[in-house]
């Protein structure tokens, strides 16, 4: 199963809050092109984990590794630009900016971000916005948005906004993806084309995705490996089956009615 | 003619207000900066201009005024050193408060304003406390007879206000303008795109803190004279907001339309509260102004709670 | 320094008490309201208007024990405070429900209560003038401890003990009753407690009633400790805010200990700086605070 | 017999209509599933029943007389309580002032009600002092239905119970909301899984603020459409 060298490692990391131990030890390592799952419970620390990774929380003990160089103690932004896109478990869309330039946003050092180019290179500005609107036009149709381009992001429902937040990984160029419950509030049959998207991500683009998932289907579906989590401490790894025949994760997270 | 006099000298301040709205409208309107310090930046802006173009006071004078230095430099070096001034004095209020919440942002401006404020008028050395300076150098006054400077100065306000306006259009429609607006509408979100928040909140503060800066140059020179209770927060702070707040916040030409109406509004309200009050008690009538602009401020909040203009929809141009 | 010390106490008491009521409403409606120091000042001159009242009737004029201010100012409390709670009640339907009801943002309504500042303000200039005032223009009497060479005004003594008093009659009104359990659900999930049967409305006339009681009673301390003049709460609110702030949203005990740190503080800096000093040092503090405890001292705040 | 009726609802936000007219019939004692997509209006029905939303046209019913439109501060007098999905109980609080919180309208003395509550939940007895915010998700969503069980209610509306939680303590919720229903208390459950549908005697399925399908549990766990459609099989 291990192919190749992980692409992102957490070594025995640890955050607190007060005297919560919201991450309390937690190893894993993540392969390239693989969809990784993580399941827990609510509070069992998952959400904390992808906040630490991507660099939105510092952790108090531990190392996280990607591709090899210690990240801890980036800020977000900077760990976008190492490669890392995250989206959130309560879709974020900026709500009085259209779904274009929602996306138009994304692409990193564009040269138009310096005002005094605004001002005095319009035209390599101007080549470079063009060239961002067509990727995001581009983006927009392979995902079904493109008639709401103009709309505000704020407008859309709830299964546009995941569409949306799938767009803004596309056109993040980014090299490993972390999606924070991609299918909460999003229906079971929305929902299996929301997989379908993901998987072709890992397939086509050589895309590495680490997923929070609540819903079972999709989690037992897409997924592989599984880690479970538990009070902010690994609970297990290991394939679908492992996971849902380890008798610790049925006890403490599945439960006995479940396959 | 005297109409038309009264009329020039209210463009003239409508102009230098506008200024100072779009100042604002890139701090609040399109990043979500909410700075109750304007007065602050007003402040360092007018008294960095007057200390540059000035002269050291000589003579019978040096009995009466103390000032740090005044260097006697052009018109334009003032503006300019009061646009930097200003930054400076931004940069170092943004190093405390950006990673603030934003409404400890407000109340740490207000605060800020009021101390730079306290700082001017107690320390004499540098510009004379409480009695502030008088006699700053007006430009081109030798152009024509002292009655018609207002005109000449109408000119020159009204281009800096037509650069202002241009070089914040550029910006603001621009991918910079872009990040700015994503701040303002999510920072967390902004900040999972890649963009260096703080970064661009800095950005976004010196740029509008330096446009206050120029305003407050503008305005020293006009009035040729200043002292600290000038810069008191409801002059210098809340009728800007009033204005912003009226016209449409994230929209320049609402901006500049809030602050001609409500310049309009308080200029025309101190000519007829001094007609429609009877004399006895004049002292008290400038304080009709007070609730006038407070209950302006209520009503239009209630009523207009986007303003006149409200933002566009495409704010990019690509 | 000592001397220091209790004129820190006594200063900090006073903005303790301010800012009690300010934090209750930011907590309860998450209103930061900037009219709140001119409400004060609104309050000590209402006090004031009866007690030139009982004067030109003749009436109440006897100093009360040792004090410096007769009983007209004690019976004026009264009528004040029914006037500050009207008064924060007529406000809060009349600029901030419609707010509320347009679903407008807490900073709306922060500067929507800059415009009822300024209008308050505004009114009181109107009516009484830009001069100062004073409740009793007598004697002050001090006491003078010897032995420990410090003195101090005896009215002082009657400040800090109202102060404190009415902060622990708050306190045990929020986690005692059911009123005041109900006042700290609203504060904390409005639409639950509206779900849970709590007419929500009908508790923010309580929550303004009673911030009216507190600014009544913080303006008349305040002016029997000063003297009163139109601006009296527009520059008293800057201490407030940081007082609050740094107590944390909502929380009483955390605005009293901040209101307590920032006496002490400005007090004590006037031993080093301009006494025209002491609200910078406020603000320098509250922030220096923000930066290291973004929620304040004792704030806290669950997802 | 009928406790709950809805006819003809419609109704949303502002300008914004959600509801296109649903109808909704709730029996006594019986545990009802409304099942729908995200943004079919689910949520937004049980706001209009409880009365934090008017509805714009159309009658609620509850035992025969008109509530539609009754503020919901007076809901729970009437013993109608509703527990939303998210945001369901007071952090700052303790877990027994929520509790007390939840008896706000009881005018006669509710302490008894409160143990019978702690036994209901055995687990959060131990935890009677602590701020509900420190409580885990589980316990939170058994205080959130503790809340509403303070004033006997007789339909308790519950938003997506699940939400959040190890499936292992959904079955506790679901067995929970079983055992309420024995004692009495009619259920109406908002779900998007389809687990509702064992729990539950009748079920509705709405979408786009319209009735798309009614009927017993097992009608529709059978019925190859609405499984493809709705419960993602």
């Amino acid at each position: 199963m291990k192919t190749s060298e992980p692409i992102l490692s957490l070594r025995n990391v640890r955050k607190y809050f007060g005297g919560v131990k919201a991450v309390d030890g937690v190893s894993f390592d993540v392969y390239p092109n693989r969809i990784t799952g993580l399941i827990g419970a609510n509070g069992a620390g998952k959400t904390t984990t992808f906040n630490l990774i991507t660099g939105f929380y510092k952790p108090d003990e531990g190392d996280i590794l990607y591709k090899g160089e210690r990240i801890n103690g980036l800020s977000l932004h900077q760990t976008f630009h190492k490669g890392l896109c995250r989206t959130f478990q309560i879709s974020r869309e900026l709500k009085l900016m259209t779904v274009l330039e929602n996306l138009m946003l994304v692409p990193p050092d564009q040269s138009g971000e310096n005002l005094l180019k605004t001002w005095f290179m319009p035209g390599v500005v101007r080549r470079e916005e063009i060239k961002n609107r067509d990727k995001a036009l581009s983006i927009l149709e392979s995902v079904g948005l493109l008639h709401l381009k103009d709309e505000f992001a704020g407008n859309l429902s709830g299964g546009q906004k995941r569409l949306l937040e799938l767009g803004r990984t596309m056109m993040a160029g980014a090299e490993m993806i972390l999606f924070d419950e991609p299918g909460a509030g999003v229906n079971p049959t929305e929902r299996k084309t929301l997989a379908a998207r993901i998987r072709s991500l890992v397939d086509n683009q050589n895309i590495t995705v680490l997923l929070i998932g609540h819903e079972m289907e999709l989690v037992m579906d897409i997924c592989n490996p599984i880690i479970v989590m538990d009070w902010g401490k690994k609970l297990a790894e290991g394939t679908p089956d492992e996971v849902a025949n380890n008798p610790e994760v049925l006890e403490v997270y599945l439960g006995g009615s479940k396959k | 003619m005297g109409l038309l006099n009264f009329f020039i000298s209210f463009a003239v301040m409508a102009t230098i207000y506008s200024i100072f709205v779009l100042g604002l409208n890139v701090q609040w309107g399109y990043t979500g900066l909410l700075n109750f310090g304007i007065a602050g930046f007003f402040a360092v802006g007018a008294y960095t201009s007057a200390l540059f173009t000035m002269h050291m006071p000589t003579g019978a004078l040096a009995n009466y005024v103390t000032q740090a230095f005044g260097l006697g430099m052009p018109f334009l070096v003032g503006v300019i050193a009061a646009a930097i001034a200003s930054g400076l004095v931004s940069i170092l209020v943004g190093a405390l408060t950006l990673r603030l919440g934003e409404g400890y942002l407000a109340i740490a401006t207000l605060g800020i304003a009021e101390s730079i404020r306290i700082f001017f008028n107690n320390e004499s050395w540098l510009a004379n406390g409480p009695q502030g300076l008088v006699g700053l150098p007006q430009p081109l006054h030798n152009l024509v007879s002292p009655q018609y400077y207002s005109y000449v100065y109408l000119v020159i306000v009204l281009i800096f206000l037509a650069v202002i306006y241009i070089a914040v259009e550029k910006g603001i429609r621009s991918p910079w303008g872009r990040v700015l607006r994503a701040i303002r509408e999510d920072e967390i979100m902004a900040n999972a795109d890649g963009k260096n928040v703080v970064f661009f909140k800095m950005q976004s503060l010196v740029v509008g803190a330096m446009i206050m800066g120029i305003g407050g140059a503008l305005y020293a020179h006009y009035s040729a004279a200043i002292q600290p209770g000038v810069f008191e927060a409801l002059f210098g702070t809340f009728i800007i907001w009033t204005m912003l707040t009226l016209g449409g916040t994230g929209n320049n030409k609402g901006g500049i339309l809030g602050a001609w109406i409500v310049w309009a509004i308080w200029s025309w309200s101190t000519y007829l509260i001094a007609k429609v009050v009877p004399a006895s008690f004049a002292t008290r009538a400038p304080f009709i102004r007070y609730v006038l602009i407070g209950v302006l401020l209520i009503v239009i909040i209630v009523r207009f709670p986007k303003g006149i203009m409200g933002e566009e929809r495409q704010v990019s141009k690509f | 320094m000592l001397e220091l010390l209790i004129y820190g106490i006594v200063l900090g008491s006073i903005i303790g008490l301010g800012s009690v009521g300010l934090t209750l409403i930011w907590g309860i409606t998450d209103l930061f309201n900037c009219a709140h120091g001119d409400q004060i000042t609104a309050g000590a001159y209402s006090a004031l208007l009866f007690v030139t009242l009982f004067n030109k009737m003749g009436i109440l004029k006897g100093i009360v024990g040792p004090f410096s201010f007769s009983w007209g100012v004690l019976v004026a409390f009264i009528p004040a405070i029914l006037i500050s709670v009207i008064l924060a009640i007529l406000i809060d339907r009349w600029v901030y429900k419609p707010l509320r009801k347009a679903g407008a943002t807490s900073i709306t309504g922060f500067i929507a209560s800059i415009g009822v500042a300024w209008a308050l303000r505004g009114t009181i200039y109107i009516i009484w003038g830009a001069d100062f005032h004073f409740y009793n223009t007598g004697l002050r009497p001090t006491i003078i401890l010897h032995n420990i060479g410090i003195k101090f005004r005896v009215d002082e003594i009657f400040i800090v003990i109202i102060s404190w008093l009415s902060v622990a009659v708050v306190y045990l009104f929020l986690s005692k009753t059911k009123m005041g359990k109900a006042l700290r659900a609203l504060a904390d999930n409005p639409t639950l407690a509206q779900v849970s049967g709590i007419n929500t409305e009908r508790m923010l006339i309580w929550a303004w009633g009673i911030a009216g009681l507190l600014i009544a009673i913080s303006g008349v301390l305040y002016g029997i400790e000063t003297q009163l003049r139109p601006e009296m709460g527009w520059i008293f609110l800057m201490p407030l805010f940081a007082a609050v702030i740094l107590g944390g949203q909502g929380s009483i005990t955390g605005a009293l200990i901040g209101g307590l740190v920032l006496g002490i503080a400005q007090q004590m800096s006037t031993a080093f700086m301009a006494p025209s000093y002491k609200p910078a040092v406020a603000f320098i503090i509250m922030i220096l605070v923000l930066i290291v405890r973004p929620r304040g001292i004792l704030g806290r705040r669950y997802s | 017999m009928s406790i709950l009726q809805l006819e003809n609802i419609v109704s949303g936000y502002g300008s914004m209509e959600v509801l296109h007219g649903v109808s909704l019939n709730i029996e006594d004692g019986k545990i009802i599933a409304l099942l729908g997509p995200n943004g079919a209006g689910k949520t937004t029905l049980l706001r209009t029943i409880f009365g934090v939303v008017k509805p714009t046209q159309g009658q609620v019913l509850f035992k025969g007389s008109d509530i539609s439109g009754t503020p919901p501060e007076k809901m729970t007098k009437k013993g109608i309580c509703y527990v939303p999905q998210e945001g369901n109980i007071f952090p700052t609080l303790t877990v027994q002032e929520n509790l007390e919180m939840g008896a706000f309208t009881r005018e006669d003395d509710w302490r008894l009600r409160m143990e019978e509550i702690f036994e209901f939940f055995p687990s959060l007895t131990d935890r009677r002092k602590s701020s509900a915010g420190e409580l885990s998700g589980g316990m939170r969503q058994m205080l959130a239905i503790g809340r509403a069980l303070m004033v006997n209610p007789e339909v308790l509306l519950l938003d997506e119970p699940s939400t959040g939680l190890a499936p292992v303590l959904v079955d506790h919720i679901f067995e929970r909301i079983a055992a309420l229903n024995k004692q009495g208390v009619t259920v109406l459950l908002v779900e998007q899984n389809a687990q509702a549908l064992s729990a539950a005697d009748k079920a509705y399925i709405i979408e786009g603020g319209e009735n798309k399908a009614e009927g017993s549990a097992e009608e529709l766990r059978n019925n190859e459409e609405i499984g493809r459609l709705y419960l993602g099989r």
